[in-house]
Parts: structure tokens; sequence; C-alpha cells
């Protein structure tokens, strides 16, 4: 049974728009079902639990306690990693401790009891069901396209909250890029920070970090990398020509990872808004469907 | 009627200045049986035992209480000293008046009270006290070393020059241990070879010592100065009695096999020695590699055998042999690094390697000749990273404790490094350095001098950018991120203990910490024997040391050993249960509790009546009863008492107590 | 019965002649104070402690009793402080059957290093029993005719 | 330790500063160790120092650096949360109202509009955080490529029920640690 209570967090409708329309053409692949969560509202990252206790674990707990009512038996998806990793938290604490779950209800006014778990959509894509579903939906794969697969921090860590068993080098993503056909390169900055808590206020601090994630996996052969975080992805991919000019760091296509399963799926450039990607993509996408199609005819 | 002396001490101000003693002395007159009190400045001293000595002798007292410090500092002197008495040394009972009384309380008056209460409780319990005798059993006079490292040779070779009789058990085909896989040892530089192989050689030709290799010992009964050990000879495949090692089959053999010896670095054959200064110096066959015997195709080492020595039908034996003593000199082994640490590579990195292969990289005898060359693609590093400390005080990931040699080793990698490779590059990252030893800091000093440069830091992440292993670290001295490009990193691992302690300590009913370390008697005054009589122990197997220690911990194992074989029997301690056959019923309960076996159940004629008839019984084995009194408790009739604490001695404490 | 006034408890304390009795020799070493009203009986290991010792000492007059050994895994005979373990977990069973409370029985594992554990769990458990007031159940007519004088 | 302000600091952060001893680790995987005032290590050892080493270290830009990334706590040998403590840290620094200023704009703006709209807008963040902090030309190049594909609206967009936001963020402020 694929169905979730889904929590789209606020990038989902604006920047991450590739990574909506690719995710939404995949679930209506492979028939995995999404449940908006009725009324759900920003978990507070970054800012909310940074200021303020109660309030970091409160207002992504509203959301949860509404997906708990409306959808009681469903777990919780999100395709946020700043999201899920405070959606997580909330639940984790909210679970293991009374005294924070009696915050928290008296601070949302309404029950809460942390019964279903949180997702990222790695989690929820990596299970076999969906893994066999997707494998029979491929019709075009990217043959030939070298992938660096991007975690970030916050899909993995802190283990105590995410309960990751490999934090350092993590193969869920390879697994699932895996089945579009495309290559996962070995690189070694997959779950290293981004910066992405601070690209606004503290700009200058948290360029190294894009740069050597980007330098890293070009090392490696990477044509692109692809991320499970619509925040990730932004902050590894809008401010490059600034970094070429700063740094000279390579360019690189930045892709969730769902919009390269829609495409290998077969989905059409305009159905996931390919072209809204700030480096060009459709040279090396389609190099890699070129690719597949010859090796299909041999 | 019970003639009892209490003899209350000052201990100088110790006890004196919180409890009134005279108060104590005087009390203690009321109590049934004292005949006799009085107080002493220091009882323990010399004119204090020989006013007891006296006292006894004037009131004819047949049993004392002395309320001092401790029973466990003064009780021994006071049983010596009663020795040369009428009263027998267990007639004795001491009140704890200073640690648990004087010293612990302020209000005086309590203290005294207290005191009285001590007292009162002791004499109670004096009163039921009986005299007890010490026995005495045979002595086995050979011994056994389990290890065959540079600790059991030690241990080995010290006892058989004492004249004793040595079996050398060691499970790899030839002994030598870590010792034999190193190049140099620090700080001196000598060759390891060079200073390990003589002593192989005396072992294998002392006649004092049987060796026995690619053995392990399958169990072991008996008690000190009589062990019962029963040792797994496993099949050698090769008639060692007739093979003269001319090694003609080792240079044939098809089948190549990683090498442990060479820590992976090099392949060997499926036959051979286990390296080329082994001793035994004779090959043996490994059965998980042998063709001939995984799926019988092959037999070339048979062919060839100019003596015949191969026989593929070879299987292992067991031997019970009798010893007196044993020694456990297990060792060591390095810690599996890779699961432990991802961040490192987790083992993905072929030039990212551990203390011991870089041994064999550098070692004239090693894979590469002694040259240090990256196991990736057989090229000259040019900078070298060391990292201390990996699986050691890491509590996270590894192990609490620090390994103690790697400090040193790590410096003379480093100044190996930069005496074979002109112009190279190391980069020491460590946390503290710890040069605790004769020569060490000297060494160090040295090491700095030569040019490896110390990183005060513990590197985080290593990864590949550029066919370069990059180095994340902190600089923490001055608090600055470093990223160190390096060609090769030596990773110097924790120590932990070889593979199979944990079994082999339950069969020697000896200890093991929660690492696995074999637990000595007592850290700092028994620190080579173990709590089980006649089973000593030396080197690494301990905890971690490095080859000096290992040295003299062996020649102190050994000089135990000796000390116990050079007797002919030995006295035991008589404060063991004591079954009482006619209430025995026995129903064995007890022989299930018995830690350490030395309970068992016996068929015994008694006379009821005028018949004879067989009755079962428990029987206890004075030489293996440690006197726990586990046994006493779950005796269904009481039969079982605990000498020198029966059940009515200490209920007598209790009522006492209460009065 | 009405308590006494400055009435002090009886406590008495089973420690094996290994860990806690070491221990509480430390806690003498370092000169740490604790309540006057706890005695020390030595045993050589915990399992040598009958629960007939216990029984008669509630009996007796005890208000409080004790039981201490090696921390379990480390026992100096290697298994004893085990069968403590489980002994005593009936133990408190059996006494709260009986109609004594059986917090006035206390089982605790320290170690021949852990002075400061000693000290504490003993200022504990006699400033736990003097709350509890006299042990009255259990006991000899004799005894209580004597605490009534 | 004696001193209660310390002590409720590690209460809350449920960590024993004296784990840590000073190997470094942390601040070497740090991604933002390099631009700290003081690093990871040596936010531990201020713990460690006790009440002047901490006045010390609440009021630096550090804690406010920190992207909560954890990579200090999953590889430190002694299991030392100190994400834990920076956090715990911060809420002490704002009760003091000691807020690094680029940090108490962004976060300002960022609640400010959370409370109005119950989302965050990250167009209008960006643009009313750059006004604000006067870094105005940040990241300008980026938004025709965002109108173009519309990325960002134009127009604020609202969740269903934005009031029950500010109720919870407003009855947050009533436990406590940490104001504003």
């Amino acid at each position: 049974m694929m169905k979730y209570s889904f929590f789209p967090g606020c990038s989902m409708g604006s920047t991450a728009k590739c990574y909506r329309l690719s995710l939404e053409y995949v679930c209506r692949q492979i028939g995995m079902d999404l449940y908006e969560i009725d009324g759900w509202n920003c978990c507070g990252a970054t800012s909310a639990h940074v200021m303020n206790e109660v309030m970091g674990l409160a207002l992504p707990a509203l959301s949860l306690a509404k997906a708990e009512k409306n959808f009681p038996h469903l777990d919780i998806a999100t395709g946020c990693a700043a999201c899920y990793s405070r959606l997580k938290t909330a639940a984790h604490h909210c679970k293991n401790d009374a005294g924070v779950r009696y915050q928290v209800e008296k601070t949302i006014g309404m029950p809460y009891e942390a019964k279903r778990e949180v997702l990222n959509f790695m989690d929820i894509f990596g299970t076999e069901e969906a893994m066999t579903a997707m494998q029979e939906k491929i019709r075009r794969p990217l043959k030939g396209l070298k992938v660096a697969c991007y975690y970030g921090c916050l899909n993995v860590r802190p283990a105590a909250i995410t309960g990751a068993p490999d934090r350092e080098n993590p193969m869920t993503m390879e697994n699932i890029i895996s089945l579009s056909g495309a290559d996962c390169i070995d690189w070694s900055f997959k779950t290293e920070c981004c910066g992405g808590a601070h690209q606004n206020d503290a700009t200058t601090e948290t360029r190294p970090l894009v740069d050597v994630i980007i330098r890293n996996a070009v090392a490696n052969g990477a044509q692109c990398i692809v991320t499970a975080c619509p925040l990730c992805n932004m902050n590894l991919e809008m401010r490059q020509k600034e970094y070429e000019r700063i740094f000279g760091t390579p360019r690189i296509p930045v892709f969730a990872f769902t919009e390269l399963i829609a495409i290998a799926m077969g989905a059409h450039w305009n159905e996931i808004a390919l072209d809204a990607h700030y480096t060009d993509a459709s040279k090396i996408i389609a190099e890699a469907i070129r690719a597949g199609k010859e090796a299909d005819v041999k | 009627m019970s003639r009892v002396g209490v003899f209350v001490c000052h201990c100088g101000t110790n006890i004196a200045q919180t409890v009134d003693v005279e108060r104590v002395a005087e009390a203690a007159k009321s109590f049934p049986g004292v005949v006799y009190s009085s107080t002493y400045k220091y009882m323990c001293s010399e004119p204090g035992q020989a006013m007891i000595k006296e006292t006894i002798e004037k009131e004819n007292l047949d049993r004392i209480v002395i309320c001092s410090c401790t029973p466990r500092m003064h009780e021994v002197t006071f049983r010596k000293m009663l020795k040369g008495t009428k009263i027998n040394p267990y007639q004795l009972e001491i009140a704890n008046i200073r640690e648990q009384c004087s010293w612990v309380h302020t209000d005086k008056e309590k203290a005294t009270e207290k005191a009285i209460n001590l007292a009162r409780m002791s004499v109670a319990k004096v009163l039921l006290n009986e005299p007890l005798h010490t026995s005495s059993i045979p002595i086995t006079k050979r011994a056994l070393v389990i290890g065959g490292g540079i600790a059991g040779i030690q241990a080995a070779l010290d006892i058989a020059d004492a004249g004793h009789e040595v079996v050398l058990v060691e499970k790899e085909s030839s002994i030598g241990g870590k010792m034999a896989m190193l190049d140099k040892t620090f700080p001196t530089l000598d060759c390891s070879a060079c200073i390990s192989t003589p002593k192989m050689v005396d072992v294998s030709q002392h006649p004092n010592i049987t060796l026995m290799t690619s053995s392990e010992i399958e169990s072991v009964g008996g008690y000190v100065g009589n062990f019962d050990v029963t040792i797994r000879q496993k099949a050698k495949y090769v008639n060692h009695d007739i093979c003269t090692g001319c090694g003609l089959c080792e240079t044939k053999c098809p089948t190549k096999v990683i090498s442990e010896f060479n820590q992976g670095l090099a392949k060997r054959p499926a036959i051979g020695k286990m390296y080329a200064q082994a001793v035994p110096a004779k090959p043996v066959i490994d059965p998980n590699a042998c063709r001939k015997l995984i799926d019988g195709k092959c037999g070339l080492c048979a062919k060839l055998c100019p003596l015949g020595c191969i026989n593929f039908e070879d299987e292992d034996k067991l031997v019970t042999e009798k010893f007196g003593a044993i020694v456990v000199a297990t060792g060591y082994q390095l810690i599996e690094w890779g699961e432990l640490y991802p961040e490192y590579g987790g083992g993905k990195y072929k030039d990212v390697i551990t203390g011991l292969q870089f041994e064999r990289l550098v070692n004239a005898s090693g894979p590469s000749e002694g040259h240090i060359l990256r196991p990736s693609d057989n090229t000259e590093p040019k900078t070298i990273v060391i990292i201390k400390c990996v699986g050691s005080r890491d509590p996270k990931k590894g192990k609490s404790y620090c390994s103690r040699a790697c400090c040193m080793y790590g410096a003379k990698h480093a100044h190996q490094i930069l005496d074979k490779i002109p112009g190279a590059k190391v980069v020491t990252f460590y946390i503290d350095v710890r040069t605790p030893g004769k020569n060490y800091e000297e060494f160090y000093d040295n090491t700095r001098h030569d040019g490896a440069i110390y990183v005060r830091g513990r590197v985080s992440k290593i990864y590949e950018e550029d066919g370069k292993l990059i180095c994340l670290g902190e600089d923490s001295l001055l608090a600055r991120k470093v990223a160190v490009k390096a060609d090769m990193v030596v990773l110097e691992t924790a120590m932990v203990p070889a593979v199979g302690i944990r079994e082999l300590a339950g069969m020697l009913g000896i200890a093991v910490d929660n690492h696995g370390w074999v637990t000595e008697a007592h850290p700092k005054l028994r620190p080579v024997e173990t709590q089980t009589g006649g089973v000593f122990l030396c080197g690494v197997c301990q905890g971690p040391k490095d080859i000096p220690d290992t040295v003299a911990q062996a020649g102190a194992a050994a000089s135990k050993v000796i000390g116990l074989l050079n007797k002919d029997s030995m006295e035991t301690s008589p404060m063991i249960s004591k079954v009482d056959e006619s209430k025995c019923a026995g129903c064995g309960f007890c022989v299930k509790m018995c830690p350490y076996k030395a309970i068992t159940l016996e068929d015994i004629d008694v006379r009821q009546g005028p018949k004879t008839v067989k009755k079962t019984v428990a029987k206890i084995n004075g030489g293996l009863c440690q006197g726990c009194g586990a046994c006493n408790v779950a005796c269904r009739t009481g039969c079982i008492e605990l000498l020198g604490f029966k059940n009515n001695q200490i209920l007598e404490e209790v009522d006492s107590l209460c009065l | 019965m009405s308590v006494k006034e400055n009435w002090e408890p009886k406590i008495l304390a089973f420690c094996c002649n290994w860990c806690t009795y070491t221990g509480a020799d430390l806690a003498g070493l370092n000169r740490m104070k604790y309540p006057e009203n706890v005695h020390v009986i030595r045993v050589p290991c915990s399992s040598r402690v009958n629960p007939q010792f216990i029984i008669r000492a509630f009996q007796k007059g005890c208000d409080g009793v004790m039981v201490c050994g090696c921390h379990p895994g480390d026992c100096h005979y290697a298994t004893g402080n085990y069968y403590t373990r489980r002994r005593f977990m009936l133990m408190k069973r059996l006494l709260e059957h009986n109609g004594i409370d059986p917090n006035r029985f206390v089982c605790r594992w320290i170690s021949g290093a852990e002075a400061a554990k000693f000290r504490d769990v003993v200022t504990q458990v006699s400033n736990q029993i003097k709350a509890m007031g006299p042990n009255e159940k259990f006991r000899e007519p004799y005894y209580l005719e004597k605490e009534a004088e | 330790m004696s001193n209660r302000t310390m002590a409720s600091l590690m209460r809350r952060a449920k960590v024993d500063p004296m784990d840590c001893y000073q190997c470094g680790k942390c601040a070497a995987g740090c991604p933002m160790a390099n631009s700290m005032d003081l690093n990871s290590r040596q936010i531990m050892h201020c713990t460690q120092l006790g009440e002047a080493a901490y006045n010390k270290l609440i009021s630096s830009e550090a804690i406010w650096l920190c992207t909560g990334c954890n990579v200090c706590h999953e590889r430190c040998p002694h299991d030392v949360d100190i994400p834990s403590v920076i956090e715990q840290a911060r809420y002490d620094a704002i009760e003091k109202g000691k807020i690094r200023r680029k940090s108490k704009i962004f976060n300002d703006i960022f609640l400010t509009n959370l409370k109005l709209t119950g989302k965050s807008q990250e167009a209008f963040l960006a643009l009313i955080y750059n006004m604000v902090s006067l870094d105005i030309f940040q990241d300008m190049n980026s938004v025709p490529h965002m109108l173009r594909h519309k990325l960002v609206s134009v127009l604020p967009e609202f969740i269903k029920n934005p009031k029950e936001v500010s109720n919870t963020m407003e009855k947050s402020k009533e436990w406590g640690k940490a104001e504003k």
C-alpha cells in the first residue's frame, strides 16, 4: 500500500517547481498516493528552532497533529531535508519525552501522540514495493550519465533522530537513481553540509561549502548532482555563476532525484519544467537518452 | 567455658580521637565469655604483639578479639602472631573500629557506641570459632605457556632455565607472534627479527621445552598444582618428524592465497612456513586453501616431496597433560577499523593502511623488500600522514583505552619514512603524545628534529581527490582547519585482545574486563597473578603494552611459576566449605552452584544400625574450593558450612547487634 | 508505638569482602562521613548471605538491612552476585508477603573503588529508614517490650 | 559543575562538557569552522572553563553560524552533542539580547512573515532581508530567472489558517526557553 500523508513544505510551491512536478509525475506513474495535509503550515526552519525551543517543536507538531487527525494510519512524507529534520525531531521528542509532549500539546491546542513515522522520499522510494513499481515504468534509460548523489546533512543526521544506518556513505539514493540507468559515482561529499541554512544571513561564509562539494563531484567524474531537498538544490545551483567568478568553481546541473526518474519514465521536458534549472542540463540529458536508445537497439 | 580476651587499639590517635577506647574496653568486660580486656597504643607493633602473647599465657585465653583497623590490613599479621602461641590462628576476630568507625564518624559518643557494638558482634562470633588447620596438596612440576609471542617465549625460556619442564602452545604454525612481523623496535631501532629469532631458536632447542604449534587449548580441569589440560593439535598434513624443511613444496605449490603474516599485502602458497625465519622451520598445509583438501585435485606437493612427508589424511589430535601452573600470553590483534570508520574510507582506499601493514612494507623481508611503496600502484609516496588513536581513546566507535605503544611506533614510522624516502613529508596527527619510557621522549624529540610535522588534532575525514588522499583535520593549536594532501595514510589502530580470549578465560576460570583483557588479581600488587590460583598472565593479553614491558612481565610471571613449582606441595586456605555427610541428602544442588567445580557427588558407605548402606553425598575438593559460600545458601538441609563464616556465627553477629 | 525522640534506626549491612567491604574501608581511608547507625558484617561474597540472616535481623530488631556486593560481572567468585541478584528479587517479595515494607531491604552493587558511592548509598538508606520509622512487624515480643521501656 | 548557569545549560543540553577531551575531530569536520570566531572544539572548551568563558561563548558569532549539520556530533569519539550545546547557548544569548546582527535581521523577518502568512515566502524574505541588511544586490542576478520560470510568485501566499500559526508562536513564547 503506497499511501502517505504529504507535507509539501514551503519551497515545493515555489523554487522547487521541478522537484514537485517530477515527484508528482513519478507518483502518478507508480500509483503512489500522497494526501496533502489539510492546512499544513511552515515547519519554522531555519529560524523558529534557533530563536525559541518550544516554537521549534510546536510549529512542525501542528502540521503533524493535523496529519494524525486526518490520516491516522498514514506515515508522513516530506521532500525537504530541513522540513524532514524539524518534523522528525518534533515527532521524536513528543514520542520519547512526555514532558515535551505535554508542552507541545498545550501550545498547539491539539492532541498529538506521534504514532506515525516521518519519512523522506528516499525512504519511501527506497522500499522494495516502490522500487519494483518504478523499475516497471522505466521506458528510456539514461545511459552513461554520471551522477553524484547528494544527501545533505539533515536527511541523515543526527543519527538518533533519523535512524539512518550509514551516515558517512549512505546508498539509498544511489539504489533509486540506478533504476534510471544512470551511473552513480563514488564520491566523498555526499553528506557534507551545503550551508543552505545560512544562504541569506551568512552568504560569504557558506560559499566555500558549495565550492568543495561541487569540486569533489566533478573531480570524481560527475556530470550532474542530484539532491533530495529543495533547499540544497537551490543552494547548490542558484549561485554557480557567482562561484565560477570567485573561486573558479566548475558549473554542473543539479537535479532533484525524482527528475531523473521521471525523465527515464518518459516524462516530457515541459511536464517537469526541466528548463527551469539555472545551469543548462539539456545537453547531458539528451546525450544520455540517445545513448540509452542506442544501447536498446543493440 | 571459653575465655575471650579483647584488645582495643588506639592506633595512635586514629581511633582514640573519635572513639573512647577505654570505654570500649570497659564495656567489653561485660560481654559473655570475655575474661580480659585492655587497650594499647599500637596493637600491631612489636610490643603490642608481645603484650597480647603475654596476656594469652597469663590469662589463659583460648580466643581473642582485636578492635583495630580493617581485617584486610592486619588479619594476616595477627594470625601469624598467634602461630607462636597456644591459640589456633583462626580463633581470632577483628572488629573494624578504624576504617568503618573512627574515620567515618565525628560524634565521639555515637562512634564509641558503634565501636562497642562492633566489638560485641566480634566477640559473639569468636565464641563460635573453631580451630582450623591448613592442608597441603602436591604440585606437578610442569608449566604450560599459552601463546608463542615474545611474552610466551620469554616466560617459557625463564621457566625452562630454572629447570622445570614447559609446554609452549601456539595456535599458528610458528612462534614469534607480532614481534616477528615488526621491522625495527623503538627507541633503539634495533631490528626486531635480529633480537627475537635467537630466542625463538632457543625455545626450539631447549631440552626442557616442548613446542606445540598449530595447537589450541581444548579444555582445562583441575586446580593449582594439578591442572589437567587437553590440547588440540591441529592437523598439519606434513610429517614434521621426517620433514627437513627443504622448501620444495612451498616453491611449487600452485595455489596462492592472501598472506596473513604480511597483513594482506602479499600472497603465500597453500603449503608452507608462515615466514622465512619460522620456528619450527617446517611447512604446514592450510586446509582452507589447499586444492587437494578442498576438491581433491592437485597433490603436487606430495608428488614432489623427496621424503614423502605429505599426508593428506592427517587429523587433529587431542592430548591431555598434567601441569602445575599455567601462563596466559595470548597477546593482541589490531582492531578491525574499516566498519568503524566510514569517514576514513572504511577500507576502500588501498593506500590507507594500518601500522602493522606499514611494518611489513618497511621490513626488508616484507613484500616490497623494505621499500616503502603505495599498495595501490607500487610508487613511492612523498607525503605521508600518520593518524594516531584510531580506535583507541574513542569510546563511541572503538575502545576507550589508550593503546600505549602507538605514540612511540608512530614516531618510529615517521623516522623510518624520513630515513628511507629522501624529501618525504610526514604529518602526524595526534591528540596527545605519550612517551613514558626510558629514552622515549628523546626518541620523539629526535623524530621532530628529523622533520616530522606534528599537528595536534584528530582527523575528521579522509577522501580521495585527483589521486591524493585528503586528510581533513584541525590544527587545534592554531584553531584552523587543515587539509593535507597525502599519498599514503598510516592509521595507528588500537590493540584489541586476541580472538577466543573469552572462551579461554572461561576454561581457565579467570576474569576478563569488558574489553576482553585478562584481569590481574590486583592491579598494583599482584600484576601477573590471576584470581585463579596457579594461572598467571603476561604480555598484552592483560592490556596494551610495549615490548620492554611485555618481556619484563613475562619474567615476572615466570618467577611466580618457578616459585610455585619449586615447592613440592602447597598449603591451602582452611576457610572453605565443609559437608556434614550425616545430614547431606545428595540432592546435588550445590554442585550446580559452585563456580569452581569443586563439589562432586560421591557414594559412601554408612552404617545404619546393623547394616552398611550406600549413600550419595556432596564432596568438596579442598584444592578447588575458594570459600565463597554460595553452596551454603543453596544447601537445603543446611549441611554445608563455610568454615570461618558458619551460619550460626553470622547469626550470632546479627543477634548481638540487636541486643 | 510512638516514635521516641532522637530515635536512631539500626541498620545492618552485609558486605562482600572483595568489593563493598573494600569500598567501605576506602571511604574510611578518605575520611568520608556517614551515619553511625550502619553496622557492617563482613562476608566472603554476597552470595554467602542466607535469606535467613535477613529475616533474623528484622526479627531481632533491625530497622533496615542492606546486602552489597561487587557489580554484576565483576564478582570475585565469578558468578556469586548473580545468585544474590536473583535471590533478593524473591526476597523482596517474600518480605512484602510477610508484611514488611520491602523498602527496608536494599541490595546494591558497590565496587572496591566506589567509596563515595558507599557513603552515598549508606547515607541515603539511613535517611530513608529514619523517615520510615522503627520496624514493628515480625519482631519478637521481647524486643518490643525492651524498646517500650 | 558548581555554577548554576552552567549546570542548567548542561542539563538542558543533556551534555557533560567534561566528556570532551579536545581532540578537535569536530572542528576538523565542521564546514563552518574557518568562518567561526570560536570553532566547535573551542565552544566545548568554553563550557568546560565555566561562567566567564561561557559569557564569551554566548557573545560569539560562532553559535549563529552553526548550520546544525551535526557532523561534529556524528564523529565525536565521546558522543558529545555539540549542536545541542550550541542551541542552548543561543537561547541564553537571546535572553541576554546578544544576537549576531545579520541573524537577528533574518530571523525576525522570517518569523514575522511566518506569523502573517503561515508560510515562508523565500523571494520576499530574501528581498526584505537584503534591504534591511543593506546587502541590496545579493542574489539579484537570479531574480529574472526565477520570475521567468515562475519559480516564485509575485503575490504572497497564505496557508489556510495563518491565525493558528500565530497563536502557536505566541503560546510557545510563554514557556520561556529563549524569547523574541
